[in-house]
């Protein structure tokens, strides 16, 4: 290190306690000792909080009382504290971006149980920050504009309660749903708990606000299908499937669906998960916003074989809103920021074989029972099994597809509640013994325990043991006929047979089957289970690692509906703030070609995933900009002549930390 | 610089360490690293993490300065293919790594010194398992510590440079 | 009636039996506080803990007699000295009030007895009594006599204090403590106050009633107590009965005399060994005699 | 002696092209010769080292050393030059980063001398013998320098002043850096007297290269059918161009064969291997291992390759050998 | 070896839907098997069902395996399950319900001196209007297990000295009111 190279360097060293965190494993007092040691180093300090007021205060006292000009301080993982640090030095009139942190909490102390090795790796982290800091820079923090407009990604009852959100405060919403229909599955339950108001009830009228909204752009069966560009500034392809309905043109009416060649309707209802059938040309549900019909093309025999009397063209020759030609068509839009809602898909029971889902007609998954009880579904309401009878006994399974290594790990939460529910609607309808097989009761939420002893004392019988497999042996005249579940019971100690006559799967909640490509084409990372990674788990439950894309709903994890609701309003108000702010702060970690120093070879030019790199023919350089710059280093690297440096990660800054680690080995 | 070595212990014959040297992107696997110590899953202290905004920032030289510098192995970090924040950084990472390592291998250092893997900021656990892994891979591999060879070899010089000058005072005498 | 028998001393069938000294130390102390009692007329057994499980309304008719007895005299504050007799007087006033089949079931029995409706006679406890009526400033006043450097444990039994009463906080109740530090006794933290003490099981699964005990009487050595307080007849009887035995089962020196709180207090008063039953006891005799006949006649010298 | 300015040559381990490399001044050497004193040549003169240890420190201005240093004896020439030189320029690859003489570093010096002494095809050598350090004959010593662990470039011996890269320098290069030292108008110490832009500034094929280069496969110059007007690596063909420092006239270019790198990395640069590969390895265009590996196939020599002049200066020095 | 296993139809759910009909046992179902009410329990180490399980199988309708079980004759009545039961169950009055039911259908196990004594008491009260205990205690001894008598004496003995042992057999005047009190109250009880 010399001197020479960076002016005089007065570097300042602070190591924090973290209270216990820290001190506990690592031997704070002997860092600092040996801080004070390295070379630059004027002074180094221990302090139980580091990221208080008066720890911060103890930085900012030094750079003005001691000239300190670089700052490193050893404590938490740079994600918590950097920008806190970074603020203390800019108060005290020093660039923050010489303050370097120094992870000994969450890479160190946290994870190392033995004092010894744990100080002398906070010491090596520490001395490889002091040579780091030397060659700091001064600089600036980047702005980029903000598109006020956003993005909405999924119609259901997150989606369209942050569409709503954003729209109310004045900014354009483009709300983009695969489906033929907003609404998602909410629509497709029947009553909501614990208060039992029913789910079409409250989720129609916003969707028809919806629909009605000025500043909300809704296109319906639609999909995103490339994203492009950064916070402040996506540019958004979003490919419209072709329903062969002019959605300008169609009242709703649905003659069309009367006058179709099909009499009868002979295709499975999606809606009611094949509970019921449709025709080739339907409407989702009666509530579907946009109301507009579509037409299958898997079913409709002129989209098929191009031989059909087109009867319902007929129907709907006035306004012709019919148009088999339509294809589908691409649109591209500007905005500023996305808020994912993309929701889930319920397990498959078939994946457990145990419990005879689709070998045993009369074995339902709590879906299908929601559209089962609900009034306008496929049994207009009536409880009464596949082959027509109404149960006298219904057992309904928790945890399936849940808390199960085999299957899923996590809890799906809605689950317990939602099952406390259709016992109380199945009991209500028919009368019926109802027995809930649990694992755990878990109904955390305002007013849920309460619902729980209120289904507790409606009688349901609450069995506490996972139902080992669903039968229809019978090994007692009273089974004939009935499927037997297999328990133990430990409450009452027995193993127990019940017979039933409806079994209910509590299925549980998982990623949509292609939130995969949905997390790659926005950049945003899975946690394990697959579903969308919050930026941080408590302070940070919407916003991801991309700034300015935002995830609200189930496609974040399991949830009820006043959790997705209390989500989708955060991830607007985030979405709404960055707008109103009108720009956003980004690391000045770009990466800079130093002009004299290239040799034009080209071969950083298509690393850049960005475009940012560019060729100038004039000069016969390489040229980056920095607007469009992401200040990854993969060109960095890759330079050649070592003429592309990086800000805040220069060469010289991660040699020193290298010969820093390991200064004695 | 001249202090007492601290890590003395971790250099020396016998209580030899293996000290690994670990590159971790920013998003991914600093992340996953941040999440193991929430979590606090216990991994062995053998290892000093840079961090770097993506493995894509991995300068082959880097690897090989941490090598020259006594590191007995080294752990690249990045997000799993397709989920690069940076849309494919860790893409160069991998062909760089590949080719790094036939480098390697023809300068008689075992590939397995070089580990990239692939962490996502929710695999706290697999950061964990890497790390005693590598540390036991490099621990039956024994210590590299060039540093220590460099110094030899400096040494060799140094002798020569003593025995010239002893040969002069000889002569000078003579 | 004489106009200053304010309350109506309900005994059951136990303090007529095993649980005499504590009829005899209740009077004597009532005696000394100038608050006579008057035994209730032709009472009939409470129904204990027992009856309850053979026949509920039976149990509450029973139960309802000896309240309409009460109504009877005048009287409206019942002390019924006996843990079970007072829970279940006042669990029959409850079932009467809650359940109105079992009000009709009452009313129809009391017609056909002959005996008055019911009405509000409250079911009181003597602890309850010396605490409210009394009070511990009074207490503290009227205590002529100390008893030096001796540790007690209260022991409420579970009974008094359980859904039924208002004898005192069913978790941690503290009265007894304030009334025995009130008249000069030394009081251990003890944390088994409410733990049951098995009550007729001694008799029916003895084994199991012995144990229950010795847990209460260890617990009440470990922590340097020398006597229990009671309040109850039964537990009395079976801490004090069976120490013998204990000692004998497990080999450890329990010999520790379990009084009654009307005894401690009524002795603090100025009340004498015999009229308080002291001479009762069957275990600590030894030390009761040191407590409170050598120091009577210490007091006479003074 | 005249008040001329003193200059010195030496050649360590090297081939020998350096030296020539000073009589391609061709005429211009007659004007060398007129403005300076040669006080040491060894491949034209003949003064002997003695002499030259006879002199007095400093008295030198200028050694140009060429070849990198393997022996003892190497060593100690390079002392002496030093002490007895104002300002010591390697000269060359070989000299500047351990040139192909570096490449031994690949081996240790037991199978050198094995290969050397007992192994290659031509040697007849049944008693294996091999040269002594010392040997004692008729009462006389006679001695062999040591030869070394491993090659070095210069700088690794002795301190260095200026650097003339290149394998050999060029003519111009060796011209002005003799202008330069007469004039006294010195860059900084430590300076590589060449261009410090990488070959591509400049090379005629520049405009050839694609600005979205992804290299399918590697070909090898001797196998192929190179195309004279396209850049090499656009052909496929491992061109180190990128990653080497101009200044020598793209002379290997102009002859339709692809840089070698005998220049030497720039000096923003710490190995220049690392850095041709890191370059090359992000544009080839795979994604799966087997893919990426097939495509690497096409670099059976990566050392070879990527350090063929540079091996000494690289990072790791040397092979590990146990 | 014994069958385990619980057939639907040993399950009698009317029996269980009627039960908390009864007074006390209102609050049946709100039982969350947390257990506080076994583990207060002084006795429940000593049970063959625990107090929590004694409630669930109630509420299942396994009516034979609660009536016959020990369990309800253990309870000492103290009501601390009662006091620390979070969703205010009133353990001990669904106890003495059970009780009640386990004499009536002579389910009660025969020879447990419990229910023996409780069925002695109650006579002896009919009859007199108050217990002896001596006279209560000596009866069950003799209709369950004479033996107990024996490892009374002592108790006894001592008891006699102090005056604390009546042998009288006591007596209201008034008893003729108590044939009034019904035997069992079929409706209510």
């Amino acid at each position: 290190m010399s001197e020479k190279k960076n002016g005089q360097v007065r570097i300042g060293v602070y190591i924090c306690h973290c209270g216990a965190n820290i001190a506990d494993t690592v031997d704070v007092k002997a860092v600092a000792e040996y801080a004070a040691t390295l070379p630059g180093v004027v002074i180094a300090r221990d302090y139980k909080y580091m990221c208080s007021d008066p720890g911060q205060e103890l930085i900012q006292q030094d750079i003005e009382e001691h000239q300190i000009n670089r700052v490193v301080v050893a404590a938490c993982s740079p994600s918590l504290h950097e920008h806190t640090f970074r603020g203390a030095a800019e108060r005290a009139g020093l660039n923050p971006f010489f303050v370097q942190m120094v992870n000994i909490r969450e890479h160190d102390s946290w994870v190392h149980t033995e004092r010894e090795a744990a100080t002398v790796k906070a010491k090596d982290l520490v001395r490889a920050a002091v040579q780091r800091v030397y060659f700091h820079k001064p600089l600036e923090k980047r702005r980029v504009p903000i598109h006020p407009e956003v993005l909405v990604v999924g119609g259901g009852i997150a989606g369209i309660h942050a569409a709503l959100t954003v729209a109310n405060s004045g900014k354009k919403v483009y709300l983009v749903e695969r489906e033929a229909t907003i609404g998602g599955h909410m629509a497709q339950y029947d009553k909501t708990f614990p208060t039992l108001d029913c789910a079409a009830c409250i989720l129609t009228p916003k969707m028809s606000a919806v629909k009605a909204h000025p500043n909300i752009v809704l296109w319906t069966y639609s999909e995103v299908v490339s994203v492009d560009g950064s916070v402040g500034d996506y540019k958004v392809v979003v490919k419209r499937k072709p329903r062969y309905i002019r959605e300008d043109l169609c009242v709703g009416c649905l003659q069309c669906i009367d006058a179709c060649v099909f009499k009868e309707p002979k295709f499975d209802d999606e809606f009611n998960l094949g509970l019921s059938k449709r025709k080739p040309i339907y409407i989702p549900f009666p509530q579907a916003t946009p109301k507009v019909v579509v037409i299958d093309p898997e079913a409709c025999i002129q989209l098929r074989t191009g031989k059909c009397k087109r009867s319902c063209l007929e129907a709907c020759v006035e306004r012709g809103a019919i148009d088999f030609e339509q294809k589908e068509t691409y649109e591209e839009i500007h905005v500023g920021s996305i808020i994912i809602a993309t929701g889930f898909k319920t397990f498959d029971p078939r994946r457990l074989p145990q419990y005879g889902y689709g070998r045993y007609p009369n074995v339902y998954t709590t879906l299908e029972v929601e559209r089962l009880v609900n009034a306008s579904g496929p049994t207009s309401g009536q409880v009464i099994t596949r082959d027509g009878r109404v149960p006298k006994s219904v057992g309904i399974i928790l945890c399936v597809g849940s808390r199960d290594e085999n299957t899923n790990r996590w809890c799906s939460r809605v689950c317990c509640m939602t099952s406390l529910k259709l016992a109380h609607l199945i009991k209500e309808h028919t009368g019926a013994e109802v027995y809930i097989f649990y694992i755990d009761m878990r109904a955390a939420g305002k007013g849920y325990e309460e619902f729980y002893q209120r289904v507790l004392n409606e009688g349901v019988h609450f069995v506490r043991g996972r139902v080992a497999e669903i039968t229809d042996w019978a090994l007692d005249p009273s089974e004939e006929g009935k499927l037997v579940a297999r328990v133990e019971d430990t409450n009452t100690g027995f193993v127990r047979r019940i017979p039933l006559d409806m079994v209910v799967l509590a299925v549980g909640l998982e990623p949509q089957f292609d939130a995969h490509e949905v997390q790659r084409m926005f950049g945003i990372s899975c946690s394990l289970d697959g579903f969308f990674l919050e930026k941080h788990p408590k302070l940070a439950p919407a916003p991801t690692y991309t700034d300015g894309i935002f995830i609200a709903g189930l496609c974040h994890g399991p949830k009820d509906i006043p959790d997705t609701v209390m989500q989708a309003g955060y991830a607007a108000a985030e979405a709404i703030a960055l707008a109103d702010t009108g720009y956003f702060e980004l690391e000045p970690n770009t990466a800079y070609v130093v002009e004299e120093e290239c040799s034009g070879c080209k071969s950083c030019v298509p690393l850049c995933p960005y475009q940012a790199i560019t060729f100038k023919e004039d000069k016969q350089k390489a040229f980056i900009n920095e607007v469009l710059c992401k200040g990854c280093g993969t060109c960095v690297a890759a330079c050649p002549s070592g003429s592309i440096r990086q800000n805040l990660f220069e060469d010289e800054e991660i040699f020193s930390e290298i010969e820093g680690v390991l200064a004695y080995a | 610089m001249e202090e007492k070595p601290v890590t003395d212990k971790l250099v020396t014959g016998a209580d030899w360490e293996p000290l690994i040297v670990a590159f971790f992107c920013n998003w991914c696997t600093y992340t996953a690293a941040d999440l193991a110590g929430v979590s606090r899953m216990g991994y062995d202290p053998n290892v000093r993490v840079i961090r770097v905004m993506c493995s894509g920032r991995v300068d082959p030289q880097f690897v090989l300065d941490a090598f020259a510098h006594g590191a007995d192995g080294v752990l690249i970090g990045g997000c799993h293919p397709g989920d690069c924040h940076y849309v494919e950084g860790n893409y160069k990472t991998l062909r760089r790594y590949h080719l790094l390592r036939r480098v390697l291998a023809d300068l008689g250092i075992e590939p397995e010194r070089l580990r990239l893997e692939w962490i996502a900021a929710s695999e706290g656990e697999k950061v964990a398992k890497t790390i005693n892994e590598m540390v036991e891979q490099v621990r039956a591999l024994g210590p590299l510590r060039l540093s220590r060879r460099f110094r030899e070899w400096d040494a060799e010089l140094a002798s020569l440079e003593a025995e010239v000058k002893r040969g002069e005072e000889v002569a000078a005498h003579v | 009636m004489e106009p200053s028998a304010r309350y109506l001393y309900y005994p059951g069938c136990s303090l007529k039996g095993t649980g005499i000294a504590y009829e005899e130390s209740l009077l004597t102390t009532f005696r000394l506080l100038e608050m006579p009692v008057k035994e209730l007329p032709d009472w009939n057994c409470c129904g204990a803990t027992t009856y309850m499980s053979v026949s509920e309304t039976s149990a509450t008719l029973l139960a309802a007699r000896n309240l309409a007895l009460a109504r009877q005299t005048g009287s409206k504050d019942l002390i019924a000295p006996c843990n079970a007799c007072y829970l279940t007087l006042r669990k029959s006033q409850r079932l009467v009030a809650d359940y109105p089949q079992i009000a009709q079931e009452t009313e129809r029995f009391l017609e056909q007895a002959g005996l008055p409706r019911l009405d509000s006679v409250r079911v009181r406890h003597p602890l309850e009594v010396l605490y409210n009526d009394v009070g511990i400033q009074r207490l503290r006043e009227l205590t002529v006599r100390r008893l030096q450097g001796v540790r007690m444990a209260s022991y409420y039994g579970c009974q008094a204090v359980r859904p039924y009463g208002e004898v005192d906080d069913p978790h941690e109740p503290t009265r007894m403590d304030e009334i025995l530090r009130a008249v000069g006794v030394e009081v251990v933290g003890y944390n088994l106050k409410t733990k049951c003490c098995g009550g007729p099981l001694t008799g029916t699964i003895h084994d199991v009633g012995v144990r229950l005990n010795y847990i209460l009487l260890k617990e009440a050595m470990r922590l340097g107590a020398q006597a229990m307080v009671t309040i109850c007849p039964l537990c009395q009887f079976n801490l004090d009965a069976y120490q013998a035995e204990i000692r004998k089962q497990t080999g450890e020196p329990i010999d520790m005399p379990i009084l009654y709180l009307t005894q401690v207090v009524g002795w603090a008063l100025g009340g004498d060994y015999r009229e308080l039953g002291l001479h009762r006891a069957i275990s600590g005799r030894k030390l009761l005699e040191q407590w409170f006949t050598v120091r009577k006649e210490a007091e006479t010298y003074v | 002696m005249s008040d001329k300015p003193k200059i010195a040559f030496y050649w360590c381990a090297s081939c020998g092209g350096c030296e020539e490399s000073i009589v391609d001044l061709a005429e211009d050497i007659l004007e060398v010769a007129q403005a300076v004193d040669i006080v040491f040549w060894p491949v034209a003169m003949d003064v002997k080292r003695r002499d030259v240890e006879a002199m007095p420190d400093g008295s030198i201005l200028a050694t140009m050393v060429n070849g990198s240093i393997r022996t003892s004896e190497q060593e100690e020439m390079a002392y002496l030059l030093r002490r007895k030189s104002q300002i010591l320029i390697a000269y060359g690859s070989c000299a500047h980063t351990g040139g192909v003489p570096s490449l031994a570093n690949q081996f240790s010096r037991e199978q050198i001398l094995r290969y050397v002494y007992e192994e290659a095809p031509t040697v007849v050598n049944e008693e294996k013998v091999r040269p002594q350090p010392r040997h004692g004959h008729n009462g006389t010593a006679v001695t062999l320098p040591e030869f070394r662990a491993l090659v070095r470039s210069l700088d690794q011996v002795v301190e260095v002043d200026y650097y003339l890269p290149g394998c050999p320098p060029t003519p111009k290069l060796l011209k002005q850096a003799v202008l330069a030292l007469l004039s006294g108008e010195l860059p900084p110490k430590g300076t590589v007297l060449a261009p410090d832009t990488a070959q591509c500034d400049g090379c005629p094929r520049r405009d050839t290269k694609p600005t979205d280069l992804k290299i399918n496969e590697f070909k090898r110059p001797h196998w192929t059918q190179i195309d004279p007007n396209t850049c090499f690596l656009a052909q496929g063909i491992v061109c180190m161009g990128p990653a080497t420092r101009s200044g020598c006239e793209a002379q290997c270019i102009k002859g339709n064969m692809p840089c070698t790198g005998c220049f030497g990395p720039t000096s923003r640069v710490r190995d220049q291997g690392a850095k041709i590969l890191s370059a090359l390895a992000s544009s080839v265009n795979a994604r799966e291992p087997e893919d990426i590996e097939k495509i690497l196939d096409g670099i059976p020599d990566p050392v070879g390759t990527f350090y063929r002049y540079s091996l000494a200066k690289s990072l790791l020095r040397a092979k590990v050998t146990r | 070896m014994e069958r385990q296993i619980r057939y639907q139809r040993e399950a009698d759910l009317e029996w269980a839907h009627q039960f908390t009909k009864h007074p006390g046992c209102e609050r049946l179902l709100s039982c969350i098997q947390c257990g506080t009410c076994s583990g207060t329990c002084p006795l429940s180490i000593y049970m063959d069902l625990t107090p929590r399980q004694v409630i669930a199988l109630v509420r299942e309708g396994f009516r034979e395996d609660v009536l016959r079980s020990q369990t309800i004759w253990l309870c000492a009545s103290c009501y601390a399950c009662s006091v620390e039961c979070p969703q205010k169950v009133s353990i001990t009055d669904i106890m003495y319900r059970l009780k009640r039911e386990a004499i009536r259908s002579n389910l009660y196990p025969k020879r447990f001196p419990i229910p023996v004594l409780a069925r002695e008491f109650c006579d002896m009260v009919r009859q007199r209007g108050r217990n002896s205990e001596f006279w209560v205690v000596f009866r069950m001894a003799m209709r369950s297990n004479p033996k107990i008598l024996l490892s009374m004496a002592r108790t006894g003995w001592e008891l006699w000295r102090k005056g604390r042992l009546s042998l009288r057999r006591e007596r209201i005047q008034r008893i003729n009111e108590l044939q009034y009190i019904p035997a069992t109250s079929k409706e209510v009880d």
